[in-house]
């Protein structure tokens, strides 16, 4: 969107609010664990047990935010990842019950690979809005999933499914753990120290000049959805694992977490930028507030109005620095 | 058709409409190797259109294009790549999000282990192309950043490392100082020993007659002359531009007598962002004052404190003797300034609406008919800018964003002269815009200045400065440096020399 | 290592448990939303000449769920339609307003165009929907609720009849398999429902009344949720009872979608130890119990059953039929370990599932 | 099926001669209805009764949409909007119960008033991301008309209240559609016929550029914000009329419905257009196919995946036209 600018005050203020865009998650991560370790001490939340914990919990997300920043960074948005998830988790607990572990993992990765390039192909090639494919995909593919399962959870006996997807350890580590710097590692590097990474960013940062320069942005959008379903179909299968059963409701609603992390980890909405590894702390912040003041023994009210405030305060202040 | 020596390029009976408007009737165009040919027009005359034709971005309607002698179908900025075909675009081609550098090698990043960008050599090959083109500029920073002359040399590099055998340059110069436009004539010459062939698209008649071997003009999207440039008169040049012999260029004349005594702006001391300082000077009811200085010196800055965009930090401004501080351009635009901002595109356009509606948004308040705005009065003043700026539009509902390079520039120009100011401030209002357009551009600013009003003229085309001004200050590096009376300056090579500070 | 409830030692609360049990069987604790004394599904037969005049009447039907996320609305609805299709009406619409009372009054509104002759539903909101009820009421809509019923109403006058399960019954008896699972004794935690919600509610109070009789166990903490992810907030809230409360011996959950957020955070901290008691028979509770791991014990409802009681009642009110209950109420079923592959027979009218069997734990 | 066809040929036609994204929803729109109206003559879809049901369904939609249309025109996002809603409705139903009706109203616009005024404020003046300080205040507002009803409903009595708000009619037509028809009039002729809409448009189309054109850019925005969370609370006061009650469930989830409608009506989410109009018949069209599916006698399931269904190919369809 934005062209070239001859004033200081401008290119001052853009790297001052890039700065804290890059930082601020990173400083409020840092100052509310801090509070938290000292009001809640007593509370254990510090415990290894609670701090894995939080990982835990925050793993499903960051994997989704992983994908989720790199369809940002290309000024899309994916609102389907939720059901995805879901469909994913029920579609891959059928083929197991019936044809073993294998079936399982391919027919949840194939839930991903149809939505994701459903998606990306309307989006990329019909150059429709994907707010608006991604709304009408995560109604129904959830649909979908009600449907097969007459809402009715399916149970995964499979224990090496289990094991892996969510349900385990790797050694002293929950594989939900493994997974998520798994993703957020290659992410990382991908985004930053790639061609793909690169053109990303430049089909966000400027479609048409990106075009003139000889990346296929249609190919990239398409990349990126159908990446973002596939990761989702994964995230599906690690909440099965780890719920030992497949259901339409698991990942309901994560998009918004998702992408709330990802923003607050300093990606903008307006695509050209991805960091993702701001995305993870992102998510982390997010499940780390709410482990923090559900421990604290607020109810879900209080709870609300809290995790609200402290979303408000931590963007507030970050733009404090940038104008100070 | 001339066969030998062997054509780099050979455009034949290009055509081309953009919804049932003809831009290109039966274009023919050819480029020899190693040949610098310029291609000129007025705006809107279709160079930029046929450019992008051999670029792949638009579809030729009919004709054919043969690249080193080779038919090529050029479906799409790929196939152009693929058969050696580097642009200069005049709107830029470049992410505002990523660096210099990345810009640079965007699509043709030098890998290193594991097939991963190999950052440290590519930003080392980037300086060089800087080097090499003698301008310095921080590789690592962020396009959205630098200034439009940076957007512009960036560009320019980009191209280069593409090391392509065909070279289009849209306007390359548009908003280049005189150094950075001597070094990349430099820079011209050495691609052109290389076996480079280039085609230079100028509104600038001198730079035409220095790089070019060659000139093609378009009119109205047709053929108006192709020759040695050593055959025809720049005279000649400009009548197949426009069309009919025009009088000569606007030329200095005294109007002192014309400038009233009393200032109607004063800025005493005034200091701003980072290198602002100190800045002091008066400007007359009736004056036209001249800004002078390198990229970076300061005068966009300036120009941009008086008009409330920059916080000034230091100093005071008085307008008719009353102290003023500026808060934003609303509040000077209350005072009776304007400014016609350096960067169209950015800040001068909100590219997709309408011609009509970009030209109307500053005098919104005359255009109500009762409570609500009039579409009537709207249509009408619209339709009347158009006509005195004549601004080349097939329809003034058609976005902005589609009207040539030196349109948009227009489309600018009048917004602010409509308002009517009493202190008209313009940053290189002439960029990209038409020889002929130029002209009347800088006799409007004189009509202006004497009806009374006060202008502030920034400019890198120094002869343009000195055919205008009245008094001229120089800035380098943030500060006033010299301050002129017209009269006091023998010659372009004098100013040059302030201004470069030798 | 699960421990199931038999492997408790102390014999006296068992005992104690037992006779609890035994005495409520057949009873029904829940009065009527007018306090109505409640009737049981035997009194909703219907003869065969009632059928035939039902059939001749082609009736339409329309069923308005609040939520039909889980085991136990699919199984009322299951009931509701093959009870209808036994007697020819045809369902004409199905609506799940996923607990948002605005949601379901559009619903009511949309199925009153198909000018349906009965209306089988469940407020979300007693006070929100009523005015939409009304309205069908005065359409000549036959109403018959689930559960419980808009504010204001009066059975036999604005509606058929409710039919309930004895919800309070089920916490009361969830409470009571807990106490025996746990001996009597230890630290518990509640994972409620934080919504007026009156079926949960009921539930909520019938086993804090309950557990209070065991003075051996103690409730440490209780934590609300609030959907709509329920297993996610229960999954989220029992991680943070287990680590505030390192020594928590058992906990409840409010019904089985939560209980299963519960179960994966049991897991994950490693405390397969833990005892839980819960509501609903739903698939991986009823797992659970057939692997005798985690789920100690809950109070079933019979879901299906309430479809077709509700499904009867409605139909014979279409053919003016006299004297119809007002209030039904279902009796809550104690299922363990034991008894869970009949239970579910019961609840369901078919067979454990292969998924459910195959791994039970003799 | 050869009327509707026809008819969306001619509507084809007239679609191609302007901008697809602005009439699209039109075509959309009456090929729908048409569609229902042949299938589901019979179960009443085309009854007086049905299609006042349907406006009062999307009235409270279509208000938020109006409002929504400006934000988004700006190239803003308001999340909170359902979430203010809810407040507005338990506020007012509190303060009617014990201080009568004025008093009632005055405190449901007050929520809006003061929560549109902090996302305005954040957004505007510390140019902090609007999707993070109204996702913020999203959790927050709710979490607010939890706590002080303890998540219990507040019945409202007042009997002129309901009348007016959302409850009654005026003469033939209920009221909730006489609000719809007042705010989205008036939004249409601001938005076209204004300077401020004007402004408006101009902030989200360039935000550098209308600031030097002498738009007030941070104050338009503060306005937009501070409309979206007025209209959001009287929308909730509608629900509450509606539902003779205050609960801070009311309004939950709208907010996507909203940037739906207003989407599928031709405002482009990147700011600089709006279309007021069209965001009403994006609503209509949403409500429409909620309303005509369940009279179809779907399941729950097989909605959604219908719903989801139609909404892509619409948008699909309307992309055909635009490379046609
Ligand atoms: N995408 C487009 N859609 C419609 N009209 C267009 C489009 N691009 C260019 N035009 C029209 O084609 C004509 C030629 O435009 P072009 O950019 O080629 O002119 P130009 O010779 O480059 O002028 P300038 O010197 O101002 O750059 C102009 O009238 C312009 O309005
Ligand atoms: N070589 C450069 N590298 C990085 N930033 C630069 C460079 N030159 C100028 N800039 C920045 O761009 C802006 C140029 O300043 P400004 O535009 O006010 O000077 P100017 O005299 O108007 O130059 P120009 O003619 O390019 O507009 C300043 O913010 C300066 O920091
Ligand atoms: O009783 C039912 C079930 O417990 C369900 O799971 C929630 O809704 C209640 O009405
Ligand atoms: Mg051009
Ligand atoms: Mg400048």
């Amino acid at each position: 969107m934005s062209t070239p600018s001859t004033q200081m005050m401008r290119s001052l203020k853009f790297v001052k609010r890039f700065d804290w865009r890059q930082n601020i998650i990173y400083v409020g991560f840092v100052v509310v664990f801090i509070l938290f370790a000292i009001l809640l001490g007593d509370s254990g939340f510090t415990s290894t047990n609670n701090l894995l914990n939080i990982a835990r919990q925050t793993a499903t997300i960051s994997i989704m935010a992983v994908a989720m920043t790199f369809v940002i960074a290309t000024a899309e948005i994916d609102l389907s990842i939720g059901s995805v998830a879901g469909l994913a988790s029920v579609v891959s607990a059928m083929a197991m019950s019936s044809f073993g572990l294998v079936a399982g993992v391919v027919a949840g990765l194939a839930v991903g690979l149809v939505v994701g390039a459903i998606n990306g192909g309307l989006v990329a090639w019909l150059k429709v809005p994907s707010f608006l494919v991604t709304l009408g995909m995560l109604g129904l593919v959830v649909g979908v999933a009600r449907w097969i399962t007459a809402s009715a959870p399916v149970p995964i006996a499979d224990a090496t499914f289990i094991q892996i997807f969510g349900g385990g350890d790797f050694g002293p580590l929950p594989s939900l753990l493994v997974w998520a710097v798994v993703f957020v590692a290659v992410g990382a590097v991908v985004m930053n120290k790639t061609k793909f990474g690169r053109q990303v960013r430049a089909t966000g940062g400027n479609t048409q000049a990106a075009m003139f320069t000889g990346v296929n942005t249609a190919r990239i959008k398409f990349y990126v959805l159908l990446l973002s379903g596939v990761v989702a179909a994964i995230a599906g299968m690690l909440y099965a694992g780890r719920l030992q059963s497949g259901r339409f409701q698991w990942g309901t609603g994560d998009e918004l977490s998702v992408i709330a992390a990802v923003i607050l980890g300093g990606t903008s909405l307006f695509g050209g930028r991805g960091a993702v590894i701001g995305s993870l702390f992102g998510a982390l912040f997010i499940g780390l507030v709410n482990n923090g003041l559900i421990l604290a023994g607020l109810d879900v009210s209080q709870q609300q109005v809290v995790r609200g405030a402290i979303i408000i305060v931590a963007v507030a202040l970050s733009s404090k620095k940038k104008t100070s | 058709m001339s066969t030998s020596p062997v054509l780099a390029v050979e455009m034949t009976d290009i055509t081309k409409a953009f919804n049932s408007v003809p831009v290109l009737r039966e274009v023919n165009f050819e480029l020899m190797v190693g040949e610098v040919h310029a291609l000129a027009g007025e705006n809107g005359a279709g160079k930029s259109t046929l450019m992008k034709i051999l670029q792949g971005v638009y579809q030729r309607d009919s004709g054919e294009v043969k690249v080193l002698g080779e038919v090529v179908s050029l479906t799409d900025t790929f196939a152009a790549r693929a058969a050696g075909i580097g642009m200069v675009f005049q709107e830029f081609s470049l992410i505002p999000t990523l660096t210099v550098w990345q810009n640079i090698f965007l699509t043709a990043e030098p890998l290193g282990k594991f097939g991963l960008i190999n950052d440290g050599l590519a930003r080392k090959k980037a300086q060089e192309i800087f080097d090499d083109m003698g301008v310095a500029v921080d590789v690592t920073a962020l396009l959205e950043h630098l200034p439009t002359a940076l957007w512009q040399l960036t560009e320019i590099a980009k191209a280069l490392a593409q090391n392509a055998r065909v070279l289009i340059m849209d306007e390359p110069t548009a908003s280049l100082a005189k150094h950075e436009t001597n070094a990349l004539f430099e820079l011209i010459e050495r691609l052109k020993a290389r076996g480079i062939s280039i085609i230079y698209i100028s509104h600038r008649m001198d730079e035409v007659y220095r790089v070019a071997d060659r000139i093609t003009v378009l009119r109205d999207g047709q053929n108006a002359l192709t020759a040695k440039l050593a055959d025809v008169t720049p005279a000649q040049i400009v009548a197949a531009i426009v069309g009919r012999e025009m009088s000569g260029n606007l030329t200095y004349e005294d109007r002192s007598a014309r400038i009233s005594k009393d200032a109607v702006l004063r800025v005493t001391g005034l200091g701003s962002g980072r290198r602002l300082s100190n800045i002091s000077f008066d400007l007359h009811r009736g004056e036209i004052l001249g800004l002078a200085g390198l990229m970076g010196s300061g005068r966009t800055e300036l120009v941009n404190t008086l008009f409330g965009i920059d916080r000034a930090h230091a100093g005071s401004v008085e307008i008719d003797g009353k102290n003023v501080s500026i808060r934003n351009p609303g509040h000077a635009i209350s005072l009776g300034l304007a400014l016609i901002p350096e960067d169209r595109r950015a800040q001068g356009l909100v590219l997709e609406h309408s011609v009509q509606e970009n030209l109307t948004l500053p005098l919104l308040d005359g255009l109500k008919g009762g409570l609500l705005l009039s579409t009537q009065k709207i249509v009408e003043r619209a339709r009347e800018m158009i006509a005195t700026f004549s601004i080349k539009v097939a329809d003034q509902r058609m976005p902005v964003a589609k009207l040539s390079g030196g349109n948009q520039q227009k489309v600018v120009i009048g917004k602010w002269l409509g308002t009517d100011p009493s202190i008209l401030m313009m940053d290189e209002p002439t960029a990209g815009v038409d020889i002929g357009t130029k002209q009347e551009i800088l006799a409007m600013v004189r009509e202006i200045a004497d009806d009374g009003k006060a202008v502030i003229l920034i400019s890198s085309e120094l002869p343009e400065l000195l055919s205008v001004s009245d008094r001229i200050l120089v800035l380098r590096d943030g500060e006033v440096v010299r301050n002129f009376l017209r009269a006091d300056i023998p010659s372009e090579e004098f100013l040059q020399l302030a201004v470069q500070g030798a | 290592s699960g421990t199931g409830a038999t492997s408790s030692d102390n014999t006296g609360v068992s005992a104690q448990v037992d006779a609890a049990l035994a005495a409520l069987k057949g009873q029904v604790l829940s009065v009527g939303p007018n306090g109505e004394k409640p009737s049981g599904f035997d009194t909703t037969t219907l003869t065969d000449a009632e059928v035939t005049k039902i059939k001749a009447g082609k009736f339409k039907a329309a069923i308005v769920m609040h939520y039909a996320g889980n085991d136990w609305s699919t199984a009322q609805v299951e009931g509701l339609k093959s009870e209808f299709t036994r007697l020819g009406i045809e369902v004409v619409a199905v609506t799940d307003a996923n607990f948002k009372p605005e949601q379901q009054v559009s619903d009511i509104e949309t199925v009153l165009a198909l000018k349906p002759d009965l209306i089988v539903s469940i407020p979300t909101d007693p006070v929100a929907t009523a005015k939409a009820y009304a309205q069908a009421r005065d359409a000549g809509v036959k109403l018959v609720f689930m559960d419980n019923v808009p504010a204001g109403f009066v059975g036999g006058k604005d509606y058929v009849s409710v039919v309930s399960a004895d919800n309070k019954g089920n916490g009361v008896v969830s409470a009571h398999l807990l106490a025996k699972a746990l001996g009597g004794k230890g630290k518990i935690g509640l994972v409620f429902h934080d919504a007026d919600f009156f079926v949960t509610k009921q539930r909520y109070e019938g086993f804090k009344e309950t557990i209070a009789l065991y003075p051996g166990i103690e409730i440490v903490e209780e934590k609300g949720i609030g959907g709509p992810d329920f297993a996610g907030d229960a999954q989220a809230a029992t991680t943070a009872l287990l680590t505030k409360n390192p020594d928590l011996a058992g906990i409840w959950g409010v019904w089985d979608v939560p209980a299963e957020g519960i179960m994966a955070a049991a897991r994950e901290s490693g405390r397969t130890d833990i005892k839980i008691a819960t509501e609903d028979l739903g698939t991986n509770v009823a797992i659970a119990l057939a692997k005798n791991e985690l789920i100690v014990g809950l109070g079933a409802q019979s879901p299906f059953d309430q479809g077709v009681a509700e499904a009867r009642l409605g139909a014979a009110s279409l053919i003016g039929k006299t004297g119809i209950p007002t209030f039904v109420a279902l009796g809550a079923l104690p299922v363990t370990h034991e008894n869970v592959l009949d239970a579910w027979k019961q609840v369901y009218h078919i067979d454990a599932p292969a998924s459910i069997s195959s791994i039970y734990k003799k």
